[in-house]
């Protein structure tokens, strides 16, 4: 359809394709080999693993998803060439590099407790109630070292052994449960199942429903807004431009 | 319930000694008034008892396996922090570590004295924990007792407002803190540090071969019947030999003994219950803190009636 | 110059580990070695026979032996070299058991190659040593004891007898030690007091015994045959005219527990020790007299109808020169406080084996002191084989004795519940497993297992036992009226200052150290020491006995020939080296070098009497003048070179 | 190629242009552009991806034949099914709920708990999902939610704001709805134990945003999708209501104009799964991973447009479908994040887009449309662009400026997951700017419902993204996540009255299939071209060409 | 530095506590490593710092001397005299250059097998550390320093 | 019934593991009993601690079946106690390690009940981890 053409837009189009239509092996100057499960494949230097894997001919159905370091989906141990440590990442989020020997960790089995959190005390004994298994923790640090969000795991969990629901939810909050940290944990605790339950019990009694918000929900449940807004949704375009244009605005 | 921290942030008056202090997971919840009475009381004395920060639970049991280093990793932690008080200045040059709970206590003195006695397995455990600064094994651990028997028992009784006249308390001291000897504070046989506190504060000390026996412990997880029948035999002595409340120094203990009470009851409905008090908690009355410090409210058995008794507290 | 040398399998403890036959190859190789040969026990018959006609059949004129510890065996092999007309001192022992086979026999190849080098240093010595000839001294007939229990007695009245001068020593007011206080003795139920007191009586009978008592050894010094000796009388406030006739007793206002009773009975402050004591005479508690403390009072110099109190008396200081001493200064009970477990010292239930000895004595005297009650428990091992205190032995004597006290309460009165609690039952000596049947035949039981602890009634004060039945595998947890204690024993405090004053080496339970444990068992590794009874070790009465007399007689071994032989390994100066400096003068401990003026020239001189052959001169001397004979400079330097030397020849 | 010299993340080149940004940082401190006119902004918005000439052409099928839409998605209404027909064996039904969800992102779950409070059994409630419970663009907002809850302001000022936003094309009915259960939303969520940032007395902490008149935003640090998200599926979970996961639904099943249940599919094993439903619900999300226009964008591997796709052949109504909302601020370097959002938030907190020359060229604050526009035009027009190595042109995003403004350590307070992600790559977001560039962000339109997220077709809701109409032609900050709750909401409501009073559905057939595959083939349509597309391949060109497709 | 060949040490002892001593740990049985040879002297006194010298001239790696606790000198001082000669001797070993290490005093009485055991065990690990010494004539060795 | 027994020198293994692990020489105990005597839960014991000691030290692995292991408690009275100085606190230690190492635990934490659980101080239930669950 050459009629339908906007010159900025092809170039755009152009510029972005690394990022959209998968890479061509043309445009490449730097090569790596990395170990996908044990066999060897060669990729572009500089990708995300999970880029460097699609690369080499994986469509991912599993152990995929954001794909931007936020869902935790794709969990990956590696070792790097001459290296003893097993790391831990997000292949969404870790760069591929030459010699990678890695593996996707489809998913971490572990179970969710059952609980009502409308029905539990505010009180430290909630997590050995539900999680009795943190009291296994043996402060090995091995979940901190694991975890692809820097978060400081183990202290977390000591939160939770001493029923510190504010310190647990400050540290755990950037948990992306990705699973990495009871993947590699000792003392087989699912530290963010644990964290889940503690944020949530913080959330609820340590932060609660502030006056504002309450005073609000019971003006619409009792129609303190009806009349204004029935006329507003009545109201024609170009009026509703004039308020809209001449609305005042809050400072910041 | 509260979970906020301990006020450790009040104003402190100057020339006030601080001390790293450790508290452990239990006295941050069923054992709060333990660690709020004794806080208090330091206070009292003198002492900021300056909990460490972002410590971390000690694994309330010291592994006895001899190829073990893992589990020991958790108290030296907690010796690194005290190492980090020092460099940040939070304490100056002080590498005595306080704790309360008797379990804590074992733990942490048994692992720092095979960290001191055993160069290989600290350099082993240094390597493990390699995101912490390395452990010098500088640190004494050291039981709120043994500070209070280093400061002197006369300088407590000169800071008793109301003696606890006529109070008949058994001390009971349990296995951690006197067992093993290396590690114990008193007389594995025969413990007096509590009895002398306890004079100290104006109470009638009563005394019986119980106070150095097992309460059974853990075994409180999955044989609270057995622990019960402990529970009895102790609680029961005391009585015998006139005792009207125990005190100890370990939370574990008193839940046993305290909690455990509701199960002594059942297998023995003659069984008159008795109350259990921190010997924290018997301090803060004799100086008089107030109410606020003594946290009842956490007894199993209430303590309340015998203390307005002997009017210690009002009415 | 030919060497002979001897190569020791000793049985198998050199010869599993050094190869011997490379060990004769090699020292076949050495110069000026005539003949190598090897024997299983060179130092039996048949190999001391083979030294002594190989030096007369080859005219060997050095001789070594590869074999044990010159310690061990260095006299025999002396011995031998000299019976075959050799000087003693041309013969060197290489040292390959001990030194060599023993800690290294995981490595045997490097144990054949350091056995090499031990024989080439002993042949690199013996090749240089002199033709020295043993020196003799002259030693009389003194001998010195310590303590007069019933070993002290026993070696006093063994030397008395036979003709030498003894001085014995006691700390206490009285000899008898702490036999005096049993009730009967096992197996043979004799009264102790009955067999004893004979002997106490026959030690101031005896002319050749001079008998201190109250008194202690502050200091030793010198020599076998040289002693120094200087005792502190203490002050008893009596003198020789006290006849006993107790009147002083009777006015006297001050009451204590009396510990030889202990504690069952009071004393006063002027008091006998006990009805049989010897010296039979009052003596005032000096830390109780209120006489001393603040000169008021003073009841019994008015009564004494004798005029024997006499409060001028102080602490008295005697010298004495003596040949040997014998030391028998015996033990202490353990104090049963120390085992806090048990109870001792805070329940009045609970009583050590000796209070239950002076129970009987005084029950069977018919003036009982207190309730024995009709169940009684014995706890054996207390204060032995316990780490947990510090004492690892066994004390060896409580099984006998529990078992002696107990089937006397039971015998009489059958009624009476007695039980043994014990780890094992030791009855390993003549008689003893036949006394310990009468006594399960008399209804005592025995039980095994260790109590573990003992807690008091605190309304009936009746005493509940805690321990396992290790054979029946029961818990038992029972009540007792009363709990006794088989106390073990300890080294006296008696022993510890004898072991101080006199530097004697201790074994590990804190007894003397003897210098053999076969061979040696009463001699110490001080010439003219001997040791004898529990001082030694724990041991029952005849062991004492046995060992007191052979302790006499080992001290008379040495004291009858009037001489003695010293080693000649003094040191001697080469006048014509010798500058006149006198370092050697200064470095001597013994006083044994002066200078003189000889031909104008200031030389050194040894004498070799008071020379003891340290060697610290020679080390000492700058131009090499001063040498000590067996341990000359090149001596010690061959042996360095040869240590060093190439590995293999 | 020469090897790139990289100081602190940057390439060398590329550090010489940050110290033109870091010179003219504290002129700007105390300036920013003026907002821009409305005619202005028309303007500008002739550079934006939406009105540019060329992307879109006339739909040819379909209840919604003849409306515009960008080519990518014409291309997916106008395509095949992915089973031929008859080949689906309908006789055996693995399924049997009252309420069946698809997509178990933000709306999907709320809908399923809500359907839960209405008094259906859990065991009557099926969620499936294309990938794992919460793999969705919900988790992934970073910004926050927007509810009217403070004295100053009322449902009112966020209904305007909302209109005005989407360009006054928004369905009035479902922005009040919208707007009405924003602040009971918010009480929910507080209820059920989400940890939104407060003020120091313990009030909800709220910002402004882009083309928002009163501080409304409430966040959770830069996690508030993945806060609510994570909250909502413990509760779910907790509570026990059955749900699928790797099972994409890949048809629907209709009886007559009712939509009676779905065709399940499981992606890794291949089998497929009935479902018949009195109720479906359909929360598939948004349509970023077709790459409109060629460009980068924020969502989710999953975002493929599936059930649009599904319920346009049912008969389901589309509005504003060409309406595609780009975000103005995605990463634009290095590589590995190009496209990955930089939410408005930094913006809203002070970062200021700078061109080439260190010039601030932009009100920071503009509408998204007319804020990406005036990006584009400043790197293809105006050529004030930075160029990356692998060819992208951006301009800087000053973040360094928020600290300037707010303090030191807010950075790391406010926005972990950004210090995180570019420290990956050695950026210090705290020092340096960052190179941005619009992508890809939001599906604007979708299926057209009422107020309680019914569709025009019988037995069929929508929630979220899928569903068109609240946010017209563009959508506000902070109105996505609120979007899928307070309709997830409804429909789980509305699904629930629903069911009580209807039977059981008595027939599960594809005919409606057979139906569109005429018409397609009516308006000449090849059948090269299938959908639903499930997930997008980004599989290497050299390995692909070698691939034996077995399936 | 380093040596294959393996270490050499001489250790003098004294006739009545330490070379008893030695006969104590063999006694005993307590496993050593061969590497020493011990010379008997009366006395420890009796060892000059020369003879010492002389040893290590010889190729010996160490030595070591060993005589009664203070105090327990059958000489009565005799190991005192030893004390303070040694004491000299290692400042000297330090002004040749020679590590004064080399060169070790331990009082060891008859009943310390297991000291000995130790004693000798440590010092050959020393030993082999420092490696054999060497001596150039004319040039200060290093070690010292 | 009395069970015959087997000894063998496989049974050293066994003997030697229990050493290596508890860091005691569990031949050295002389069976004198002074450790169960004191010990405060031994009346809940099927074995008695000098009985654990004693097949212990015949190589008999039949001691890991016995419940008193689970029930020692700790509390070194033992320790304290044993005139050779053994610590038989870690040798039940080393004889629970032997069957936690394996995976097998003796609590099952999902198997108590929640609102035991819920009432349980955190000292307790970590130390019950720790002795109990491997």
């Amino acid at each position: 359809m050459a009629d339908n053409k906007s010159p900025i837009m092809e170039r755009i189009a152009e510029a972005n394709k690394a990022a959209t239509t998968g890479i061509d092996a043309k445009d490449i100057k730097n090569w790596i080999t990395i170990y996908i499960m044990g066999k060897a494949y060669k990729v572009p230097a500089d990708l995300t693993i999970l880029a460097g894997m699609e690369y080499a001919g994986y469509k991912f159905v599993r152990g995929v998803g954001c794909r931007q370091g936020f869902c935790g989906a794709c969990a990956t141990v590696f070792r790097k060439k001459g290296d003893y440590k097993l790391q831990t990442g997000m292949a969404c989020q870790t760069r591929a590099e030459d010699g990678m020997y890695l593996v996707q960790i489809p998913f971490t089995p572990a179970e969710t407790a059952d609980y009502d959190i409308t029905k539990e005390p505010y009180e430290a004994s909630v997590f050995i109630k539900y999680y009795p298994e943190v009291a296994r923790c043996v402060s090995c640090n091995t979940c901190t070292k694991a975890c692809p969000q820097d978060l400081e795991v183990m202290d977390y969990v000591q939160d939770a052994i001493r029923g510190d629901f504010d310190g647990l939810a400050d540290v755990s909050f950037d948990c992306i449960q990705c699973g990495l940290c009871a993947m590699r944990c000792p003392a087989e605790i699912v530290q963010y199942n644990v964290a889940q339950l503690g944020r949530r019990m913080y959330g609820r009694y340590g932060q609660g429903v502030p006056d504002h918000l309450r005073k609000r929900v019971k003006e619409i449940n009792e129609g303190t807004f009806n009349e204004e807004m029935a006329k507003i949704t009545a109201c024609p375009v170009e009026e509703l431009r004039q308020i809209y244009t001449e609305r005042e605005k809050e400072p910041e | 319930m509260t979970t906020t921290k301990t006020e450790t942030t009040k104003t402190t008056p100057t020339g006030i000694a601080k001390i790293p202090y450790y508290p452990g997971c239990t006295l941050k919840t069923t054992a709060k008034n333990f660690e709020n009475s004794a806080i208090a009381t330091a206070r009292a004395l003198g002492i900021e008892l300056l909990e460490i920060p972002r410590w971390n639970c000690c694994g309330t049991v010291f592994s006895l396996a001899d190829d073990d280093l893992i589990h020991h990793v958790a108290s030296v932690r907690n010796f690194v922090r005290v190492q980090e008080m020092n460099d940040y200045g939070l304490v100056k040059n002080e590498n005595r570590l306080v704790t309360l709970c008797a379990m804590c206590f074992n733990t942490l003195k048994s692992t720092n004295l095979r960290m001191k006695n055993n160069a290989e397995d600290l350099s082993k455990i240094n390597d493990l924990m390699y995101r912490e600064e390395d452990y010098q094994g500088k640190v004494e651990v050291l039981h709120f007792l043994e500070l209070l028997k280093s400061l002197g028992f006369e300088k407590i009784r000169d800071r008793v407002k109301k003696p606890l006249k006529g109070l008949k308390i058994a001390p009971y001291y349990g296995c951690m803190i006197l067992r093993p000897q290396e590690i114990g504070i008193d007389d594995p046989e025969d413990p007096t540090i509590q009895k002398d506190l306890l004079e100290s504060l104006g109470a009638d000390p009563i005394d019986t071969p119980y106070k150095r026996v097992c309460c059974g412990s853990y075994q409180t997880v999955k044989e609270k019947n057995i622990v019960a029948e402990l529970a009895y035999d102790i609680l029961s002595h005391a009585q015998k030999e006139g005792a009207e409340a125990l005190a100890t120094v370990c939370p574990l203990c008193a839940f046993n003994l305290d909690n455990r009470q509701k199960e002594v009851k059942a297998a023995h409905p003659d069984f008159e219950e008795i109350p259990i008090f921190y010997v924290t908690q018997l301090m803060a009355i004799a100086f008089g803190l107030g109410n606020e410090f003594y946290g009842f409210d956490q007894n199993y058995i209430d303590p309340r009636p015998l203390l307005k008794k002997k009017a210690l507290i009002e009415q | 110059m030919k060497v002979g040398v001897y190569v020791c399998h000793c049985g198998g403890n050199i010869s599993e580990v050094v190869d011997i036959k490379r060990l004769t190859s090699f020292a076949e190789k050495q110069s000026d070695v005539a003949i190598v040969r090897d024997n299983a026990h060179m130092c039996s018959d048949v190999g001391r026979n083979l030294v002594l006609e190989d030096i007369k059949k080859h005219n060997l004129d050095r001789i070594v032996i590869a074999a044990c510890s010159p310690q061990f065996h260095g006299k025999t092999f002396m011995d031998i070299v000299e019976k075959a007309g050799l000087s003693p001192y041309v013969f060197e022992m290489a040292n390959i058991r001990e030194q060599c086979s023993w800690p290294h026999f995981d490595e045997p190849d490097l144990a054949t190659k350091k056995a090499k080098d031990l024989v080439s240093v002993s042949i690199a010595k013996v090749k240089l040593d002199e033709s020295l000839e043993r020196k003799t001294m002259p030693i009389g007939k003194k001998v010195l004891i310590i303590g007069a229990g019933i070993a002290g007695i026993q070696a006093a009245l063994d030397l008395g007898d036979a003709g030498f001068e003894v001085y014995l020593v006691e700390k206490e007011p009285t000899i008898g030690g702490k036999m005096a206080k049993l009730a009967r003795t096992f197996p043979t139920e004799d009264c102790a007091a009955c067999i004893l007191s004979p002997k106490m009586a026959d030690v101031p009978s005896n002319p050749n015994i001079t008998l201190y008592t109250n008194s202690e050894v502050e200091k030793v010094s010198g020599f076998l045959g040289n002693f120094e000796v200087t005792i502190n009388k203490k002050p008893t406030y009596v003198n020789d005219n006290c006849v006993a006739c107790a009147m002083c007793e009777e006015k006297c206002p001050v009451k204590v527990p009396n510990k030889f009773e202990e504690g069952l009975t009071n004393r006063k402050a002027i008091y006998m020790p006990f009805e049989f004591a010897v010296p039979y005479r009052y003596l005032i508690d000096e830390s109780i007299c209120i006489y001393l403390e603040n000169g008021k009072c003073g009841n019994c110099q008015k009564v004494c109808p004798h005029d024997a109190i006499d409060f001028e008396q102080k602490l008295e200081k005697i010298e004495l020169k003596v040949d040997t001493i014998i030391v028998a200064t015996g033990y202490d009970i353990f104090d049963a406080k120390e085992k806090k477990v048990y109870g001792f010292g805070t329940n009045k239930n609970v009583i050590t084996s000796l209070e239950m000895e002076r129970m009987i004595v005084h029950e069977a005297e018919g003036r009982p002191t207190r309730e024995v009650g009709k169940r009684i428990a014995f706890i054996q091992c207390v204060g032995s084989r316990d780490e947990q205190i510090g004492n690892e032995y066994c004390s060896r004597i409580c099984c006998m004795y529990a078992t002696k006290l107990s089937q006397l309460l039971k015998r009489a009165d059958p009624k009476k519940d007695v039980y043994v609690f014990y780890t094992d039952l030791r009855a390993f000596g003549k008689g003893f497993e036949e006394y310990y049947k009468r006594a399960q035949r008399t209804g005592v039981k025995f039980v095994r297992g260790r109590v573990a602890e003992v807690n008091e009634d605190s309304k009936t004060k009746k005493v509940t036992l805690k321990v396992e039945d290790t054979l029946a595998r029961q818990i038992i947890e029972s009540e007792f009226d009363l709990v006794v204690l088989s106390v073990g024993m300890v080294p006296g405090t008696g022993t510890n200052q004898a072991a101080d004053v006199l530097r004697m080496t201790r074994s590990p339970g804190g007894f003397l150290q003897e210098a053999h444990p076969k061979f040696k068992p009463v001699d110490t590794l001080t010439d003219g020491v001997f040791i004898c009874g529990c001082a030694q070790g724990p041991k029952d009465i005849p062991d004492t006995v046995a060992q007191a007399s052979a302790a006499a007689a080992r001290a008379i071994r040495l004291m009858n020939r009037g001489v003695y032989a010293v080693e000649p390994i003094t040191a001697v100066v080469d006048e014509d080296l010798c500058s006149g400096c006198a370092t050697c003068v200064g470095v001597c401990p013994y006083d044994a070098i002066k200078t003189e003026l000889k031909d104008d020239k200031r030389i050194a001189k040894v004498n070799e009497i008071l020379c003891q052959g340290c060697g610290s001169c020679s080390a000492a001397c700058p131009s090499g003048a001063s040498q000590q004979h067996w341990f000359m400079d090149n001596q010690l330097r061959a042996m360095v070179g040869a240590a060093l030397g190439e590995e293999e020849k | 190629m020469p090897e790139l010299t990289y100081i602190e993340g940057y390439p060398e080149d590329m550090r010489k242009e940050i110290e033109k940004v870091a010179k003219t940082r504290e002129k700007r401190l105390d300036y920013t552009p003026p907002a821009m006119t409305m005619k202005q902004r028309d303007e500008v918005l002739t550079v934006h991806p939406d009105y540019a000439p060329g992307g879109k052409r006339e739909i040819s099928v379909g209840p919604n034949k003849g409306d515009n839409a960008p080519n990518e998605v014409a291309d997916l209404l106008e395509a095949y099914p992915l089973v031929e027909k008859d080949e689906i064996d309908l006789s055996q039904v693995d399924y049997n709920p009252d309420i069946l969800i698809i997509g178990g992102g933000l709306a999907g779950t709320t809908a399923a708990l809500w359907a839960h409070d209405s008094g259906i059994a859990t065991e009557n409630i099926l969620l499936t999902n294309k990938l794992r419970h919460g793999d969705a663009n919900s988790i992934m907002a970073e910004g926050g939610t927007q509810a009217a809850d403070r004295d100053i302001d009322s449902v009112v000022k966020h209904y305007i704001d909302t209109i005005g936003g989407g360009h006054f094309t928004n369905k009035p009915d479902v922005v009040r709805a919208l707007v009405e259960d924003a602040p009971l939303i918010m009480k929910w969520l507080c209820e059920l134990g989400a940890i939104f940032d407060r003020e120091e007395n313990g009030d909800l902490a709220e910002k402004l945003a882009g083309g928002i008149s009163v501080k409304r935003m409430h966040s959770c640090r830069d996690y508030t999708g993945l806060e609510e998200f994570r909250v909502l599926r413990d509760e779910f979970r907790t509570r026990g209501i059955p749900y699928l996961e790797h099972y994409p639904a890949i048809e629907l099943l209709t009886e007559g104009n009712r939509v009676t249940g779905a065709v399940l599919w499981n992606i890794e094993t291949g089998d497929y799964k009935i479902v018949k439903a009195k109720a479906t619900i359909i929360a598939t999300g948004g349509y970023g991973r077709l790459h409109i226009r060629g460009f980068p964008t924020t969502n989710h591997y999953g975002a493929t447009f599936d059930g649009v796709v599904l319920a346009y052949r049912a008969g389901a109504k589309l509005r504003d479908i060409d309406a595609v909302q780009y975000h103005p601020t995605g990463a634009a370097y290095p590589i590995q994040i190009v496209g990955y959002l930089l939410t408005e938030k930094l913006r809203g907190s002070g970062a200021q887009p700078v061109n080439a020359d260190g010039e601030a060229f932009v009100y920071p604050l503009e509408p998204r449309d007319v804020e990406a526009a005036a990006i584009i035009r400043e790197c293809y027009v105006r050529d004030k662009g930075l160029t990356t190595p692998t060819g992208l042109r951006g301009v800087w995003l000053d973040t360094p400026l928020i600290e300037i403004k707010n303090g030191k350590g807010y950075i790391e307070k406010a926005f972990p997951g950004m210090i995180r992600m570019y420290k990956r790559y050695d950026i210090d977001i705290r020092k340096d700017p960052v190179l941005v560039f619009p992508t890809l962000h939001y599906q604007n339109g979708g299926l057209e419902t009422d107020p309680s997220g019914k569709t025009n077709v019988g037995g069929l809701w929508v929630a979220g993204e899928v569903s068109g109409g609240v946010h017209g032609k563009n959508r506000l900050m902070g109105n996505s996540t609120l979007d899928c709750m307070v309709f997830g909401r409804r429909a789980g409501m509305s699904t629930a009255e629903y069911v009580k009073s209807h039977k059981d559905a008595s027939g599960i057939t594809l005919d409606h299939l057979n139906q569109y595959v005429q018409k397609l083939e009516e308006a000449g349509v090849k059948r090269t071209r299938r959908a639903p597309v499930i997930l997008p391949d980004y599989r290497g060109k050299a390995a692909l060409a070698r691939m034996i497709d077995v399936f | 530095m380093k040596s294959n060949t393996e270490p050499k040490i001489v250790a003098f002892c004294c006739n009545w506590c330490s070379y008893a001593g030695a006969d104590a740990a063999g006694t005993s049985r307590l496993q050593m490593k061969p590497h020493f040879r011990i010379i008997r002297a009366m006395c420890s006194s009796r060892i000059d710092p020369e003879l010492i010298l002389d040893t290590l001239k010889k190729g010996a790696w160490g030595v070591l001397v060993a005589g009664c606790h203070p105090g327990d000198c059958h000489y009565v001082t005799g190991n005192y005299r030893t004390q303070t000669r040694i004491f000299l001797l290692k400042n000297l070993l330090e002004e040749l250059g020679i590590a004064p290490q080399r060169v070790r005093l331990e009082w060891i009485s008859a009943n310390e097998g297991g000291k000995f055991q130790k004693v000798v065990n440590e010092f050959i690990d020393e030993m082999a550390s420092l490696g054999p010494l060497k001596l150039n004539a004319g040039h200060k060795a290093k070690e010292a320093s | 019934m009395i069970k015959k027994v087997e000894i063998t020198s496989e049974n050293d293994k066994f003997l030697n593991k229990v050493n290596e692990l508890s860091g005691e020489v569990v031949t050295l105990c002389d069976q004198c009993g002074t450790c169960s005597g004191g010990c405060p839960l031994v009346t809940e014991m099927d074995i008695t601690p000098s009985q654990w000691m004693r097949l212990v030290q015949l190589g008999l692995k039949e001691v890991l079946d016995f419940k008193a292991i689970w029930l020692c408690a700790s509390c070194f009275t033992c320790t304290v106690r044993c005139p050779r100085k053994i610590d038989v606190s870690k040798v039940a230690e080393a004889l629970r390690q032997i069957i936690l190492r394996k995976a097998i635990d003796y609590i099952d934490l999902k198997a108590i009940p929640k609102d035991e659980l819920a009432c349980l101080p955190q000292i307790a239930l970590v130390s019950a981890c720790r002795k109990f669950t491997g």
